[in-house]
């Protein structure tokens, strides 16, 4: 079997049942490959770990990923198996913040390690400045997890849907409790997971054959983690995911996100964020060849 | 006998106190959170259940020390030594990569403090940069060495060895330098006397006299071996061992987890520096010191 | 005495030389000789023989050796900058040829006696920078060399580019986490430590009670309490600077018990046969005798206190500090950014501690150790 | 044999600086108790000079020690000035020469001898007075800025008894404070010490290994022995208060020597 | 008065074992050079006791260290055994003794007696053998197995005798070897290195501070004097080479350290 190692953008979770479930159900071994799952963490950049050869393919956002690409790693999109952002800022009710108007002056959490670009994107479309002050909002490099507001250290922070958001809920706050603005449903959203490989060795017919197996396989992965998420749970959990119940509700959430699974990268939504890095200056110029349509095309036959 | 009570009455005492200082703090920590849920679900309990209620939250900010009690018990005793909840099997993937870093830190340490003592050139520049080296905040290249070191296909137990081996080296290589400069002038012109080569120097004067020295600085740095590998831990993906526990739980806020996490690597400390401590009282018996 | 005994380094450099230049060119895409490989390859030929073969004063060899090494390492490198990746062996053995120059010459200068004061002191700086210098040289020539992926590892001379195009960033970053967090925690930190070792100095029960505790907790990975002081103090400085205090405590507590028991019993003998009372004996006896240690605890901690600040940040800070600088920067593929945090935080971390190291010379002149030199 | 009954001086009127009686000392050690003085009887009036000789471990620095409070008798009884030890140590009744200088490292040496006249509150005036007036009775004019380790062992000797001289306690209480001089040093140093007693009319009880030395400086010699260690003899001395440095090879200062050394010999066993 | 040219020896046969000339050995310090030794001329031959005596800081130490090649001289020629010190060294033609004992604290007596021995190679059963037969010499058979520490203070320097003994070099330097030890102990020691001297004809050159003892154990007694250091006195000892302990009280004693004294105390100054 050819082997092929994944490298993760997080830790162990359902955010990535779809290879989990690929590789547990035996579909990567149907298409012939033999796959290493490497989970990620809070210090690990998937970029920096592919463009030093220790993985053939990894899960990122795309925002890192042409970050990366501008600083001469050539990652290309080979799939798109998220079609929505997951991420959104929430705030309690009972705090000072109901409307984008009342950010003015308060702190808002938000996640860095590439994952803030789409908070900044917003941020410029409001005309904020993130210096603080009076006329600008307090930007608070959040933890990895709630404390921030319970703990009353900023107004609103960052979660992601099928994440963080549940963490507010056990925690006690009822939905009715929080005001919720959703990257996707403002229509601010970056695209989220991806899967990357490098330019020069997709130029070889035969990895391009074997991206367009996994990619065939993790797509029925997803597939099949959609329809049967109970299951999917139970099967990241026994991988190293933690908490049962959270798998669960989190798998459900992720599902949402997927849509139908066909792994393909809406270019709309492409040049949008293409666009929000630019105007950051994130990146320094157009991205080019950025995304391939060709995998996903051959997966799907 | 007469000493070892001496010492427990004052150290229980003093226990005790961090106890109940832990249980107040407790109490006041959790009480903001505690009166937030309340309110939201429309309870008013007497001071009594209220302050109970504060010491039994499922993710306190302060848990009490029963709660991180009862987890260690648990995590330690209740759960298979291969669960991925046993702390025992956490606290051993900690161990053996501690344990091999702290072996490669002390070796290197000796085989630099070696060269500092014998070679004038490495004795002028060498030590400027060992002690900048460990000005480097080393989390902030643990996740490189961790990168670049999988690009080479070195995985698993040895990237975290050497970011032991990064922080134990120090300072046994310090200690060692001191150590092996330690034999009295008179002594070396004793053996100069004996027109004895330098390696009869090393190995029958400077060898031995550093021993003391080699004892107290593998106690810093086996202390130090076990927090390079839990800082290598994070970066691996937090899938095993007491750092990955301590930043898995804290995605979640488990700050039970979290103390209990705490809780094991503590005891791993004391087990190591005390093994240290037993491993240098019998040399140094066999080498006929006067016992204290 | 003999030519060979002298230096090996003579003629490993003569060998390295000569299979370089034999498998010449230095890079893949270069024709075979040019003038810059020949100035390079002449220069490590002269100066292998120089290091035995001439008799010249040794301060005149190591001026000469110092230029061969450092001038055929800059036309190396300056060589290959734009076409990464390309060096052959030739390449390699050249630089590791300039390297034994270079280290010959370090021996060479470690050997001087000078009694110039100025000049000694000149030299106690220039042996440990010309070994810096080329962990430097090696790494910008191993990088470039193999043209190894810039964010995996950026070379020595992008970073320093990276630091001078960014000076208020780094500024600001500095003045975060060293002058507030670093700063202030060190202070209270040790002060505390400090204190508690007087006052269990003062009550014997504290102290039997108290050391085996801080002895134990010593020893602890502390940079596990990270997350918790965060989630206690907040995430500006505060919780960084608490972290600090942590770590920075029991080294001071365990040192400064270690120091006040330091006094020699002859000398605490002979304060009581003045019959001096306890905070005489304290001041004018104890506290002095304890000073080296004191200090001692004050150099571990002027490093813990840096590692500890900047780790702290990866648990939530606002938007500025090294650590949150390194975290961010990483996440943005900016890894000279990163190392030029990197490289601040060691020279900030070095100074720190080296004027704790004079301070101590000034105030414990009078202790062997330094005494000795 | 009992020192103290025996021991009556001519004119009687002579109070007791130092009285022990059946005084015991007992070191509890790993090994067991050690007794390090037993039964110890020895009165010694004002203004006498009295030796101690003994092999070592007989316990001469430990009743030295007793009497400067450092240690505490197990039995028996000791007064200092017709008070318990810890009593004259807290009215500062006597000053204490170790064997060893004890300077403290990084104080000149100005400061080392002012330090006791620091801790007792003399006023700065005071202070410099007599740690000039102390110094230059040791020779030591011209070194008051230096530290203790830029001078040679002698003259660090010299410093510390000028810094137990400083604040003129009537009793000197002095171990082996010659032990590391040479001979010429030492000899001139007895002859100040003798000039300074003769002077002032202190009392001094002094610890020496040396034969000699003991004969040429006291009124009385105590010899020790040890295991446990214990007073065997104690020999007045006929020589006269004035004492030229050649009185030493009169037949008069032999007899005395002969005696102390027979003394000695017999609580001696070689293995130590 | 040149010290070479004044002293010849009856027999005129007498290779010299150490001869300096003109040596001159100048330390340079912070505090600009010190001249250690100035001009020595001294020829010792083989089987003579020598004695160096002198005040502190006179270059006692230096001249030994010099003739053991831990220090260069600076000026003038000396030779051991008619070979360079260096030489002298290589060949392992001398055993030095410390004015401290300076044994190794984690070898047994034994061990620490078999130091030289293993260093040079002899043979396992060679080493018990001179280890036994030098510990009985110095008597301490029976502490072979005991740790330093466990030993008083003469008994580590008995031992610390025994290892330079061991490997039965003729010539001994020995560098105070008694200062840190009780008269009665010192006498016994001094009578058994007499006798180890005339059994054995080794040369020995001993430093010491005492007169008595310089006096009674030297063939020649060489006198020194400091800034700088120089010979000043070279005095010929004219006891018999038998020497029972009581000799010390003959008057040709006496008369011989008086002499010592005069020369000592002429190159004295008082303020070291
Ligand atoms: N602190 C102590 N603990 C236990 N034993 C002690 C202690 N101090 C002294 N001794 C023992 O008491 C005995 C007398 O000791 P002391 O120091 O008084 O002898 P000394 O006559 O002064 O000997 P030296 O001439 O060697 O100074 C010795 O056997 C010694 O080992
Ligand atoms: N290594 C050294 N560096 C500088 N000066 C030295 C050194 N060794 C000795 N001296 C100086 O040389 C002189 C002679 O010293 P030496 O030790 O030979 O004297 P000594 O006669 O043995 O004295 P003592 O009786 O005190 O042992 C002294 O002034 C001393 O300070
Ligand atoms: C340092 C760091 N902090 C936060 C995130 C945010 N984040 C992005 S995906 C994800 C998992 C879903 O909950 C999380 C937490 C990150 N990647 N790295
Ligand atoms: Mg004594
Ligand atoms: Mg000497």
């Amino acid at each position: 079997a050819d082997p092929v190692t994944l490298q993760l953008k997080w830790v162990t979770q359902s955010q990535f049942a779809g290879y989990y479930v690929a590789k547990e159900k035996g579909f990567y071994e149907d298409e012939g490959l033999d796959v290493t799952i490497k989970p990620g963490g809070p210090d690990i950049a998937p970029e920096q770990v592919i463009a030093g050869g220790g993985a053939d393919v990894i899960v990122d956002w795309m925002g890192g990923a042409l970050a990366a690409r501008d600083k001469g790693v050539g990652l290309v999109n080979i799939a798109q198996p998220f079609k929505k952002a997951g991420m959104e800022l929430v705030c309690p009710k009972d705090g000072p913040i109901k409307s984008e108007a009342d950010f003015k002056g308060h702190t808002l959490g938000v996640w860095f390690f590439g994952n803030e670009y789409p908070f900044y994107a917003w941020m410029n479309k409001l005309g904020y400045s993130t210096e603080g002050g009076a006329d600008g909002v307090t930007v608070l490099k959040q933890s990895f997890d709630v404390q921030p507001l319970i703990q009353k250290q900023a107004d609103c922070i960052s979660v992601m849907t099928y994440n963080e958001y549940w963490q507010l809920i056990d925690a006690g706050y009822k939905p009715d409790d929080l005001i919720v603005f959703n990257y996707t449903a403002m229509g601010n959203d970056l695209l989220e997971d991806g899967l990357y490989a490098m330019e020069d060795k997709l130029k070889d017919p035969a990895f391009e054959d074997k991206m367009v197996r996994f990619v065939r396989a993790s797509m029925k992965g997803w597939k099949y983690a959609t329809e049967h998420p109970d299951e999917a749970a139970e099967i990241v959990v026994e991988n190293g995911g933690q908490d049962e119940n959270h798998q669960k509700r989190m798998m459900g959430e992720v599902a949402k996100l997927i849509d139908n699974a066909d792994g393909k990268l809406i270019e709309a939504a492409y040049d949008r964020t293409a666009k929000a890095l630019l105007d950051q200056k994130i990146i320094t110029k157009e991205p080019s060849g950025a995304w391939t349509s060709a995998i996903t095309d051959k997966a799907i036959k | 006998m007469n000493s070892v009570t001496e010492k427990i009455v004052p150290v229980t005492t003093i226990l005790i106190a961090i106890v109940i200082g832990w249980y107040a703090l407790a109490m006041v920590m959790n009480a903001p959170f505690q009166r937030d849920m309340n309110r939201r679900g429309n309870v008013t309990p007497s001071t009594v259940e209220f302050l109970e209620s504060t010491l039994a939250q499922a993710k306190p900010i302060v848990p009490a020390p029963h709660q991180v009690v009862q987890n260690v018990y648990e995590n330690t005793f209740l759960r298979k030594i291969t669960s991925n909840r046993s702390l025992v099997y956490h606290a051993g993937v900690t161990l053996s990569s501690t344990l091999l870093g702290f072996t490669f830190g002390t070796i290197l340490g000796i085989l630099i403090a070696v060269g500092i003592v014998h070679v004038a050139a490495l004795d002028r520049s060498l030590m400027p940069w060992i002690i900048a080296s460990q000005t480097i905040p080393i989390l902030a290249i643990a996740p490189m060495i961790i990168v670049v070191l999988a690009a080479v296909n070195i995985t698993g137990l040895l990237p975290k060895a050497l970011i032991s081996t990064y922080l134990s080296f120090f300072p046994v290589a310090v200690g060692m330098v001191k150590g092996l400069r330690s034999p009295e002038l008179m002594h070396l012109d004793l053996m100069h006397t004996y027109n004895a080569s330098p390696s009869q120097v090393f190995w029958k004067l400077r060898v031995p006299a550093s021993v003391p020295f080699l004892f107290a600085s593998m106690k810093v740095a086996i202390a130090a071996s076990l927090v390079g590998a839990i800082v290598g831990e994070l970066p691996t993906g937090a899938v095993a061992g007491i750092g990955a526990k301590l930043l898995s739980a804290s995605y979640f806020s488990n700050t039970i987890d979290m103390w209990a996490a705490l809780v094991a690597g503590s005891v791993v400390a004391m087990l190591l520096v005390g093994l240290v401590g037993i491993v240098s009282r019998l040399v140094e018996r066999a080498m006929g010191a006067r016992p204290a | 005495m003999t030519f060979a005994a002298r230096s090996w380094q003579a003629w490993i450099v003569l060998l390295l030389t000569i299979v370089a230049a034999i498998t010449l060119p230095f890079t893949t895409n270069s024709t075979g000789f040019n003038s810059t490989s020949a100035v390079i390859t002449l220069a490590l030929l002269i100066a292998a023989i120089i290091i035995d073969g001439l008799r010249l004063g040794n301060a005149l060899k190591a001026v000469l050796l110092f230029i061969a090494a450092h001038g055929a390492a800059w036309l190396l490198i300056s060589g290959i900058a734009g076409q990464e990746g390309t060096a052959k062996l030739s390449f390699y053995l050249a630089i590791a040829a300039a390297w034994l120059i270079a280290w010959r010459c370090v021996t060479l200068l470690s050997g001087l006696r000078v009694k110039n004061r100025s000049v000694d002191t000149a030299l106690r700086i220039l042996i440990p920078a010309i070994f810096g210098a080329w962990i430097l040289i090696i790494w910008e020539a191993l990088v470039r060399g193999a043209g190894i992926p810039f964010i995996l590892l950026p070379p020595p001379a992008a970073i320093g580019q990276r630091i001078a195009n960014s000076l208020p960033v780094l500024g600001a970053d500095v003045r975060q986490t060293i002058f507030k967090s670093v700063f202030v925690g060190y202070v209270i930190g040790c002060a505390a430590g400090f204190v508690t070792a007087i006052l269990a100095d003062r009550v014997p029960f504290l102290r039997k009670g108290l050391l085996p505790i801080g002895n134990m907790v010593s020893a602890l990975p502390i940079i596990g309490v990270a997350p918790i002081m965060v989630m206690w103090f907040g995430f500006d400085w505060p919780s960084k600077a608490a972290v600090v205090v942590i770590m920075t405590f029991f080294p001071m507590l365990v040192n400064t018990v270690a120091g006040l028991a330091a006094s020699s019993h002859m000398e605490r003998d002979l304060m009581r046969t003045y019959a001096s009372g306890y905070w005489q004996t304290l001041w004018k006896l104890r506290l002095p005798a304890a000073a080296p240690f004191i200090f001692n605890a004050l150099k571990i901690n002027s490093t813990l206190a840096l590692i500890g600040a900047i780790v702290a940040e990866f648990f939530g800070t606002p938007v500025v500090g090294m650590g949150f600088r390194i975290s961010t920067e990483v996440g943005r593929m900016n890894i000279d950014m990163v190392w030029a945090e990197i490289a601040v935080a060691a020279v900030v971390g070095s100074v720190f501690y080296g004027v704790i190291a004079l301070i101590e010379r000034a105030t414990t002149f009078w202790h062997p150790s330094i005494r000795g030199g | 044999m009992n020192p103290t009954q025996q021991y009556k001086r001519a004119d009687g009127t002579q109070s007791a600086v130092i009285a022990a009686s059946g005084l015991g000392l007992t070191f509890q050690t790993n090994d067991g108790p050690v007794q390090a003085l037993s039964n110890v009887d020895l009165t010694i009036g004002k203004g006498e000079f009295v030796s101690f000789i003994g092999p070592s471990g007989c316990g001469k620095t430990t009743f030295l020690r007793a009497i400067a409070d450092l240690e505490k008798p197990t039995a028996g009884t000791l007064t200092v000035n017709g008070m318990t030890p810890e009593q004259a140590r807290e009215a500062r009744a006597y000053g204490y020469v170790f064997q060893a200088a004890a300077l403290l490292p990084w104080r000149t040496i100005e400061r080392n001898v002012g330090l006791p006249l620091e801790i007792m509150g003399n006023t700065k005036a005071d202070q410099q007075a007599r740690i000039k007036r102390t110094l230059d009775m040791v020779n030591l004019t011209g070194f008051e800025k230096k530290y203790p380790w830029q001078l040679s062992g002698g003259m660090q000797q010299r410093a510390s008894i000028a810094r137990a001289l400083a604040f003129d306690a009537d009793l000197l209480l002095m171990d082996e404070p010659f032990g590391a001089l040479d001979e010429i040093v030492r000899d001139h140093l007895n002859e100040q010490l003798l000039e300074l007693w003769a002077r002032t009319n202190k009392t001094i009880c002094f610890v020496t290994h040396s034969i000699p030395e003991a004969v040429y400086l006291s009124t009385r010699i105590v010899v020790m022995s040890p295991r446990p260690g214990r007073v065997t003899d104690v020999i007045e001395s006929t020589l006269p208060r004035e004492r030229p440095l050649d009185i030493r090879e009169t037949p008069e200062f032999l007899s005395i020597a002969a005696r102390v050394r027979d003394g000695l010999r017999a609580g001696h066993s070689y293995d130590d």
